[in-house]
């Protein structure tokens, strides 16, 4: 082998050795499950103390939002399933923020166990369909989006 | 030559390259000071533009930080081939035979040693400025020191590709910031994991997978971005 | 030890110059002639693998080149003997001490001084000094006799013919009345490739 | 030692790179190109006309959306475009790198700026959709943030090759960054997308995957066929030109333009 063409294999084995390293590594830690938020089911199972922040993730449950009269402050359920966390905010919510759909919270828990939340983020759903369908999947109870036209 | 002879003559061009760097870059204190006095300029105008509210500064801290970092970099990215390029030292390095990946990869850690380890150094004080969370400094530090790198790395790409340009300097930062947002995305996510109680080990982890693409990518692609530069 | 057939370089789709060809061998100097602008230094800087060739064939077989070119090569910042220290471990050659080529080339004077502060002709001197660190077979040298008063003149004139009968080769090129006296030397004539 | 002797031993053809030498002959790629543009124009306005009609006019109004989800037939579309003139134009950049192909070169320097141009499309229809649905022109969406970084690295591509003098070195350095850009670009598009998720709990969700009814689907499919006859109509005459402004002074371009006025 001439000098030239070695080198250009070393290189070669030295790209592969370190883009398979790498994709190694970013497999693992996407394995990791990248956890952006805490669910009220991991909640339960492992506490986190009062005024430690966080970040609470689910959906809104259906009839739980209720606003305080005049004031910002809003009242809401974030459930997963099984568990579910009242979330107190004060502030605009998002023009997106509806019932039945994702949330995720940034705060921490007050002493009674409820969430002050400082930041309501949400979520607009991706699906396109005539209104036809959608009044089907609605009544199959599948959609749970409070009426329709633009958010 | 033998195979083993031709390693250590690598070896020896390579550090006697890294000696060199260091040894200009400390020939000329200020150049040197000047991307670090940059950053801490940044770095303090967020909290006077923004105002002092600890709790905002702290939710920013980790954004802001990476960004002044970002900057800093460019600003310094330009010194890390311009001078060979224009006094012919890099037409020697080429006909040197030597591989040219190899000169690019010393002329990156050089760099790097010159221009990320003080940012990596500084960002306690810069840290303590944005009121950032005591629990999450470490994780700062150790996202700039695995993410400054990588800043240097696909920076050399870059500036191998201006370095023929009068103007390059500009042109530049529109090359490379597109191509650091997912390190910029990545490190902050990870610092604002730790403040918030997360586990933050998966980003480390992305970061490190990002190193070692870039380690083993950047330096061949800046070598032909060189080798285009010098026709 | 090169030969070039057929070599074509093209700037802005035009040939810059007549297709090159020529065989040189171990003692022999090819020396470059040709008026401004024919292309004498992107032929040089072809032969030296910094530019592509368009076409044509380049087959080198020397143990190493050096180039001496406009661009000297020398860091303003470091000193005359830290250029060559430099040089010297990066090429990873371990003949002459530094100190002896910078007293060759005359620059014992000035050998810890940083670059910025030499002459344009000490200059050039401390690149032929690093011509001698690289101990390579074949050089290149563009326009070496440029800003050299005669004594330099004649310094490159001795380099050069202690290289050739120590069996190295040479391709130089000058536009220059002053020519180097050596047996084995063969003229090109450079034609640019856009009068044709 | 052995530097730079590359052309030395000539490579084995296989019939693609025969295929691509052949391309590499200006005269031919002229001619014979030539002969294709008119089809493709012809072809993008029939199917444009068709599926407009069948999207704009014909199709249902969305359940949640109403009329303004119609924005769709050319957010889509150009959304599309905007990615695969991109994969075009970095495996063209390969090819020209590696072979030194000047016609490959031209090619994928002319996809820059359609690419470029699908990609301004996309953002603005993006941010007129995004008024109605979102109530905002502009949300740091996902798929808006990793749209706005593919048009920086367009204009990149673009502002490097207009910066150079020489245009073979200038396309040389402009194709080497779209390969380093085709490297990133995936990892930009999932730090983008998964950066996004963090805000914005879109991994959770009552319903199923996205979905889309066939009546909406078909003028979609037809926008999309549409726009890929208009990138090979635009980029071939596009390239033509090109290669008549780089050849002025060579013997086939005086014979094509006496052939024009005679």
């Amino acid at each position: 082998m001439t000098p030239t063409r070695k080198r250009r294999l070393i290189a070669v084995l030295l790209i592969l050795a370190g883009v398979g390293v790498a994709s190694t590594i970013a497999f693992y830690s996407l394995q990791e499950n990248l956890l952006y938020f805490q669910s009220p089911s991991e909640l339960a199972q492992q506490p986190i103390p009062p005024g430690r922040q966080f970040r609470l993730g689910g959906l809104v449950k259906p009839g739980s939002v209720e606003r305080q009269g005049q004031s910002l402050t809003t009242h809401f359920v974030v459930t997963d399933g099984p568990e579910e966390v009242t979330v107190e905010y004060v502030g605009t919510l998002p023009d997106l923020f509806r019932e039945g759909q994702g949330v995720i919270a940034r705060g921490a828990l007050d002493d009674s166990g409820r969430f002050a939340a400082t930041e309501v983020l949400a979520k607009h759903d991706e699906n396109y369909m005539p209104p036809e369908v959608a009044d089907a999947l609605e009544e199959s109870g599948h959609l749970m989006t409070e009426g329709k036209g633009g958010g | 030559m033998s195979g083993q002879a031709v390693n250590a003559s690598l070896s020896r061009a390579f550090f006697a390259l890294v000696r060199r760097d260091i040894l200009l870059a400390f020939r000329r204190r200020t150049e040197l000071l000047f991307p670090v006095i940059f950053l801490m300029v940044v770095v303090s105008l967020f909290p006077l533009g923004i105002g002092p509210g600890p709790q905002l500064l702290a939710r920013i801290a980790p954004g802001v930080i990476w960004i002044a970092a970002l900057l800093a970099t460019v600003i310094s990215l330009d010194a890390l081939f311009r001078s060979d390029f224009e006094d012919g030292t890099l037409e020697q390095f080429v006909i040197s035979g030597h591989p040219l990946t190899l000169i690019a990869l010393a002329k990156i850690l050089s760099h790097w040693l010159v221009a990320g380890l003080p940012i990596v150094l500084l960002s306690p004080l810069l840290a303590l400025w944005m009121n950032l969370p005591g629990e999450s400094l470490g994780v700062m530090i150790l996202t700039l020191a695995i993410g400054t790198p990588i800043l240097s790395l696909i920076g050399s790409i870059g500036v191998g590709l201006t370095i023929s340009l009068k103007r390059g300097g500009q042109l530049l930062s529109l090359l490379v910031f597109p191509l650091y947002v997912p390190i910029l995305i990545i490190a902050t996510a990870a610092v604002m994991a730790a403040s918030d109680s997360l586990p933050y080990t998966q980003f480390l982890g992305l970061l490190t997978a990002g190193l070692i693409t870039s380690v083993t990518l950047a330096p061949f692609a800046a070598a032909a971005a060189l080798k285009i530069s010098l026709s | 030890m090169l030969s070039a057939s057929q070599i074509v370089f093209e700037r802005y789709f035009e040939p810059v110059f007549e297709p090159v060809n020529f065989d040189l061998k171990s003692g022999e100097l090819l020396l470059v002639t040709g008026a401004n602008g024919c292309g004498k230094t992107t032929l040089i800087r072809v032969l030296a693998g910094i530019l592509h060739p368009t076409s044509g064939q380049l087959d080198l077989k020397a143990a190493g080149m050096a180039y001496v070119g406009h661009y000297l090569g020398i860091k303003d910042d470091l000193s005359v003997v830290e250029n060559l220290r430099f040089m010297r471990d990066f090429l990873g050659t371990s003949g002459t001490s530094c100190e002896q080529l910078i007293s060759q080339v005359g620059l014992t004077r000035v050998a810890e001084q940083q670059a910025r502060t030499l002459s344009a002709g000490q200059r050039k001197r401390c690149a032929l000094a690093r011509l001698l660190v690289s101990e390579a077979q074949l050089w290149l040298l563009d326009e070496p006799y440029s800003n050299l008063d005669q004594e330099g003149v004649e310094l490159v004139d001795i380099l050069l013919n202690r290289h050739l009968d120590a069996g190295g080769a040479c391709v130089l090129a000058t536009h220059g009345a002053h020519r180097p006296q050596w047996a084995g030397t063969t003229d090109y004539h450079l034609v640019s490739g856009a009068a044709a | 030692m052995n530097v730079e002797t590359a052309k030395t031993n000539k490579p084995r053809k296989n019939a693609f790179v025969m295929f691509i030498h052949k391309m590499g002959s200006p005269p031919w790629f002229y001619n014979f190109t030539g002969k294709f543009i008119p089809w493709f124009w012809a072809i993008f306005i029939v199917l444009t006309v068709w599926g407009l009609y069948l999207g704009l006019v014909k199709a249902p109004a969305d359940y949640l959306q109403g009329e303004s989800f119609r924005i769709l037939y050319i957010h889509v579309p150009a959304a599309w475009m905007s990615l695969l003139i991109y994969i075009s134009m970095a495996i063209m950049a390969f090819i020209a790198l590696v072979w030194r192909i000047r016609i490959v070169e031209i090619l994928a320097m002319t996809s820059a700026p359609i690419g470029a141009a699908f990609t301004i499309v996309t953002l603005a229809a993006g941010s007129l959709w995004g008024r109605p649905t979102w109530g905002t022109y502009w949300v740091w969406d996902a798929r808006l943030t990793s749209e706005l970084v593919l048009l920086f690295i367009y204009l990149g591509i673009i502002g490097l090759y207009n910066a150079i003098d020489e245009p073979r070195k200038a396309a040389r350095a402009a194709c080497l960054l779209a390969l380093v850009g085709a490297v990133n670009l995936p990892i930009i598009h999932y730090s983008v997308k998964w950066w996004n998720t963090l805000h914005q709990g879109s991994s959770i969700s009552l319903m199923g995957g996205s979905s889309i009814d066939t009546s909406m689907l078909w003028p979609l499919l037809i926008m999309a066929v549409a726009t890929k006859f208009y990138y090979g109509a635009n980029l071939l005459t596009r390239a033509r030109v090109k290669l008549l402004e780089q050849d002025i002074r060579k013997a086939w371009v005086r014979e094509v333009l006496k052939e024009k006025n005679g």
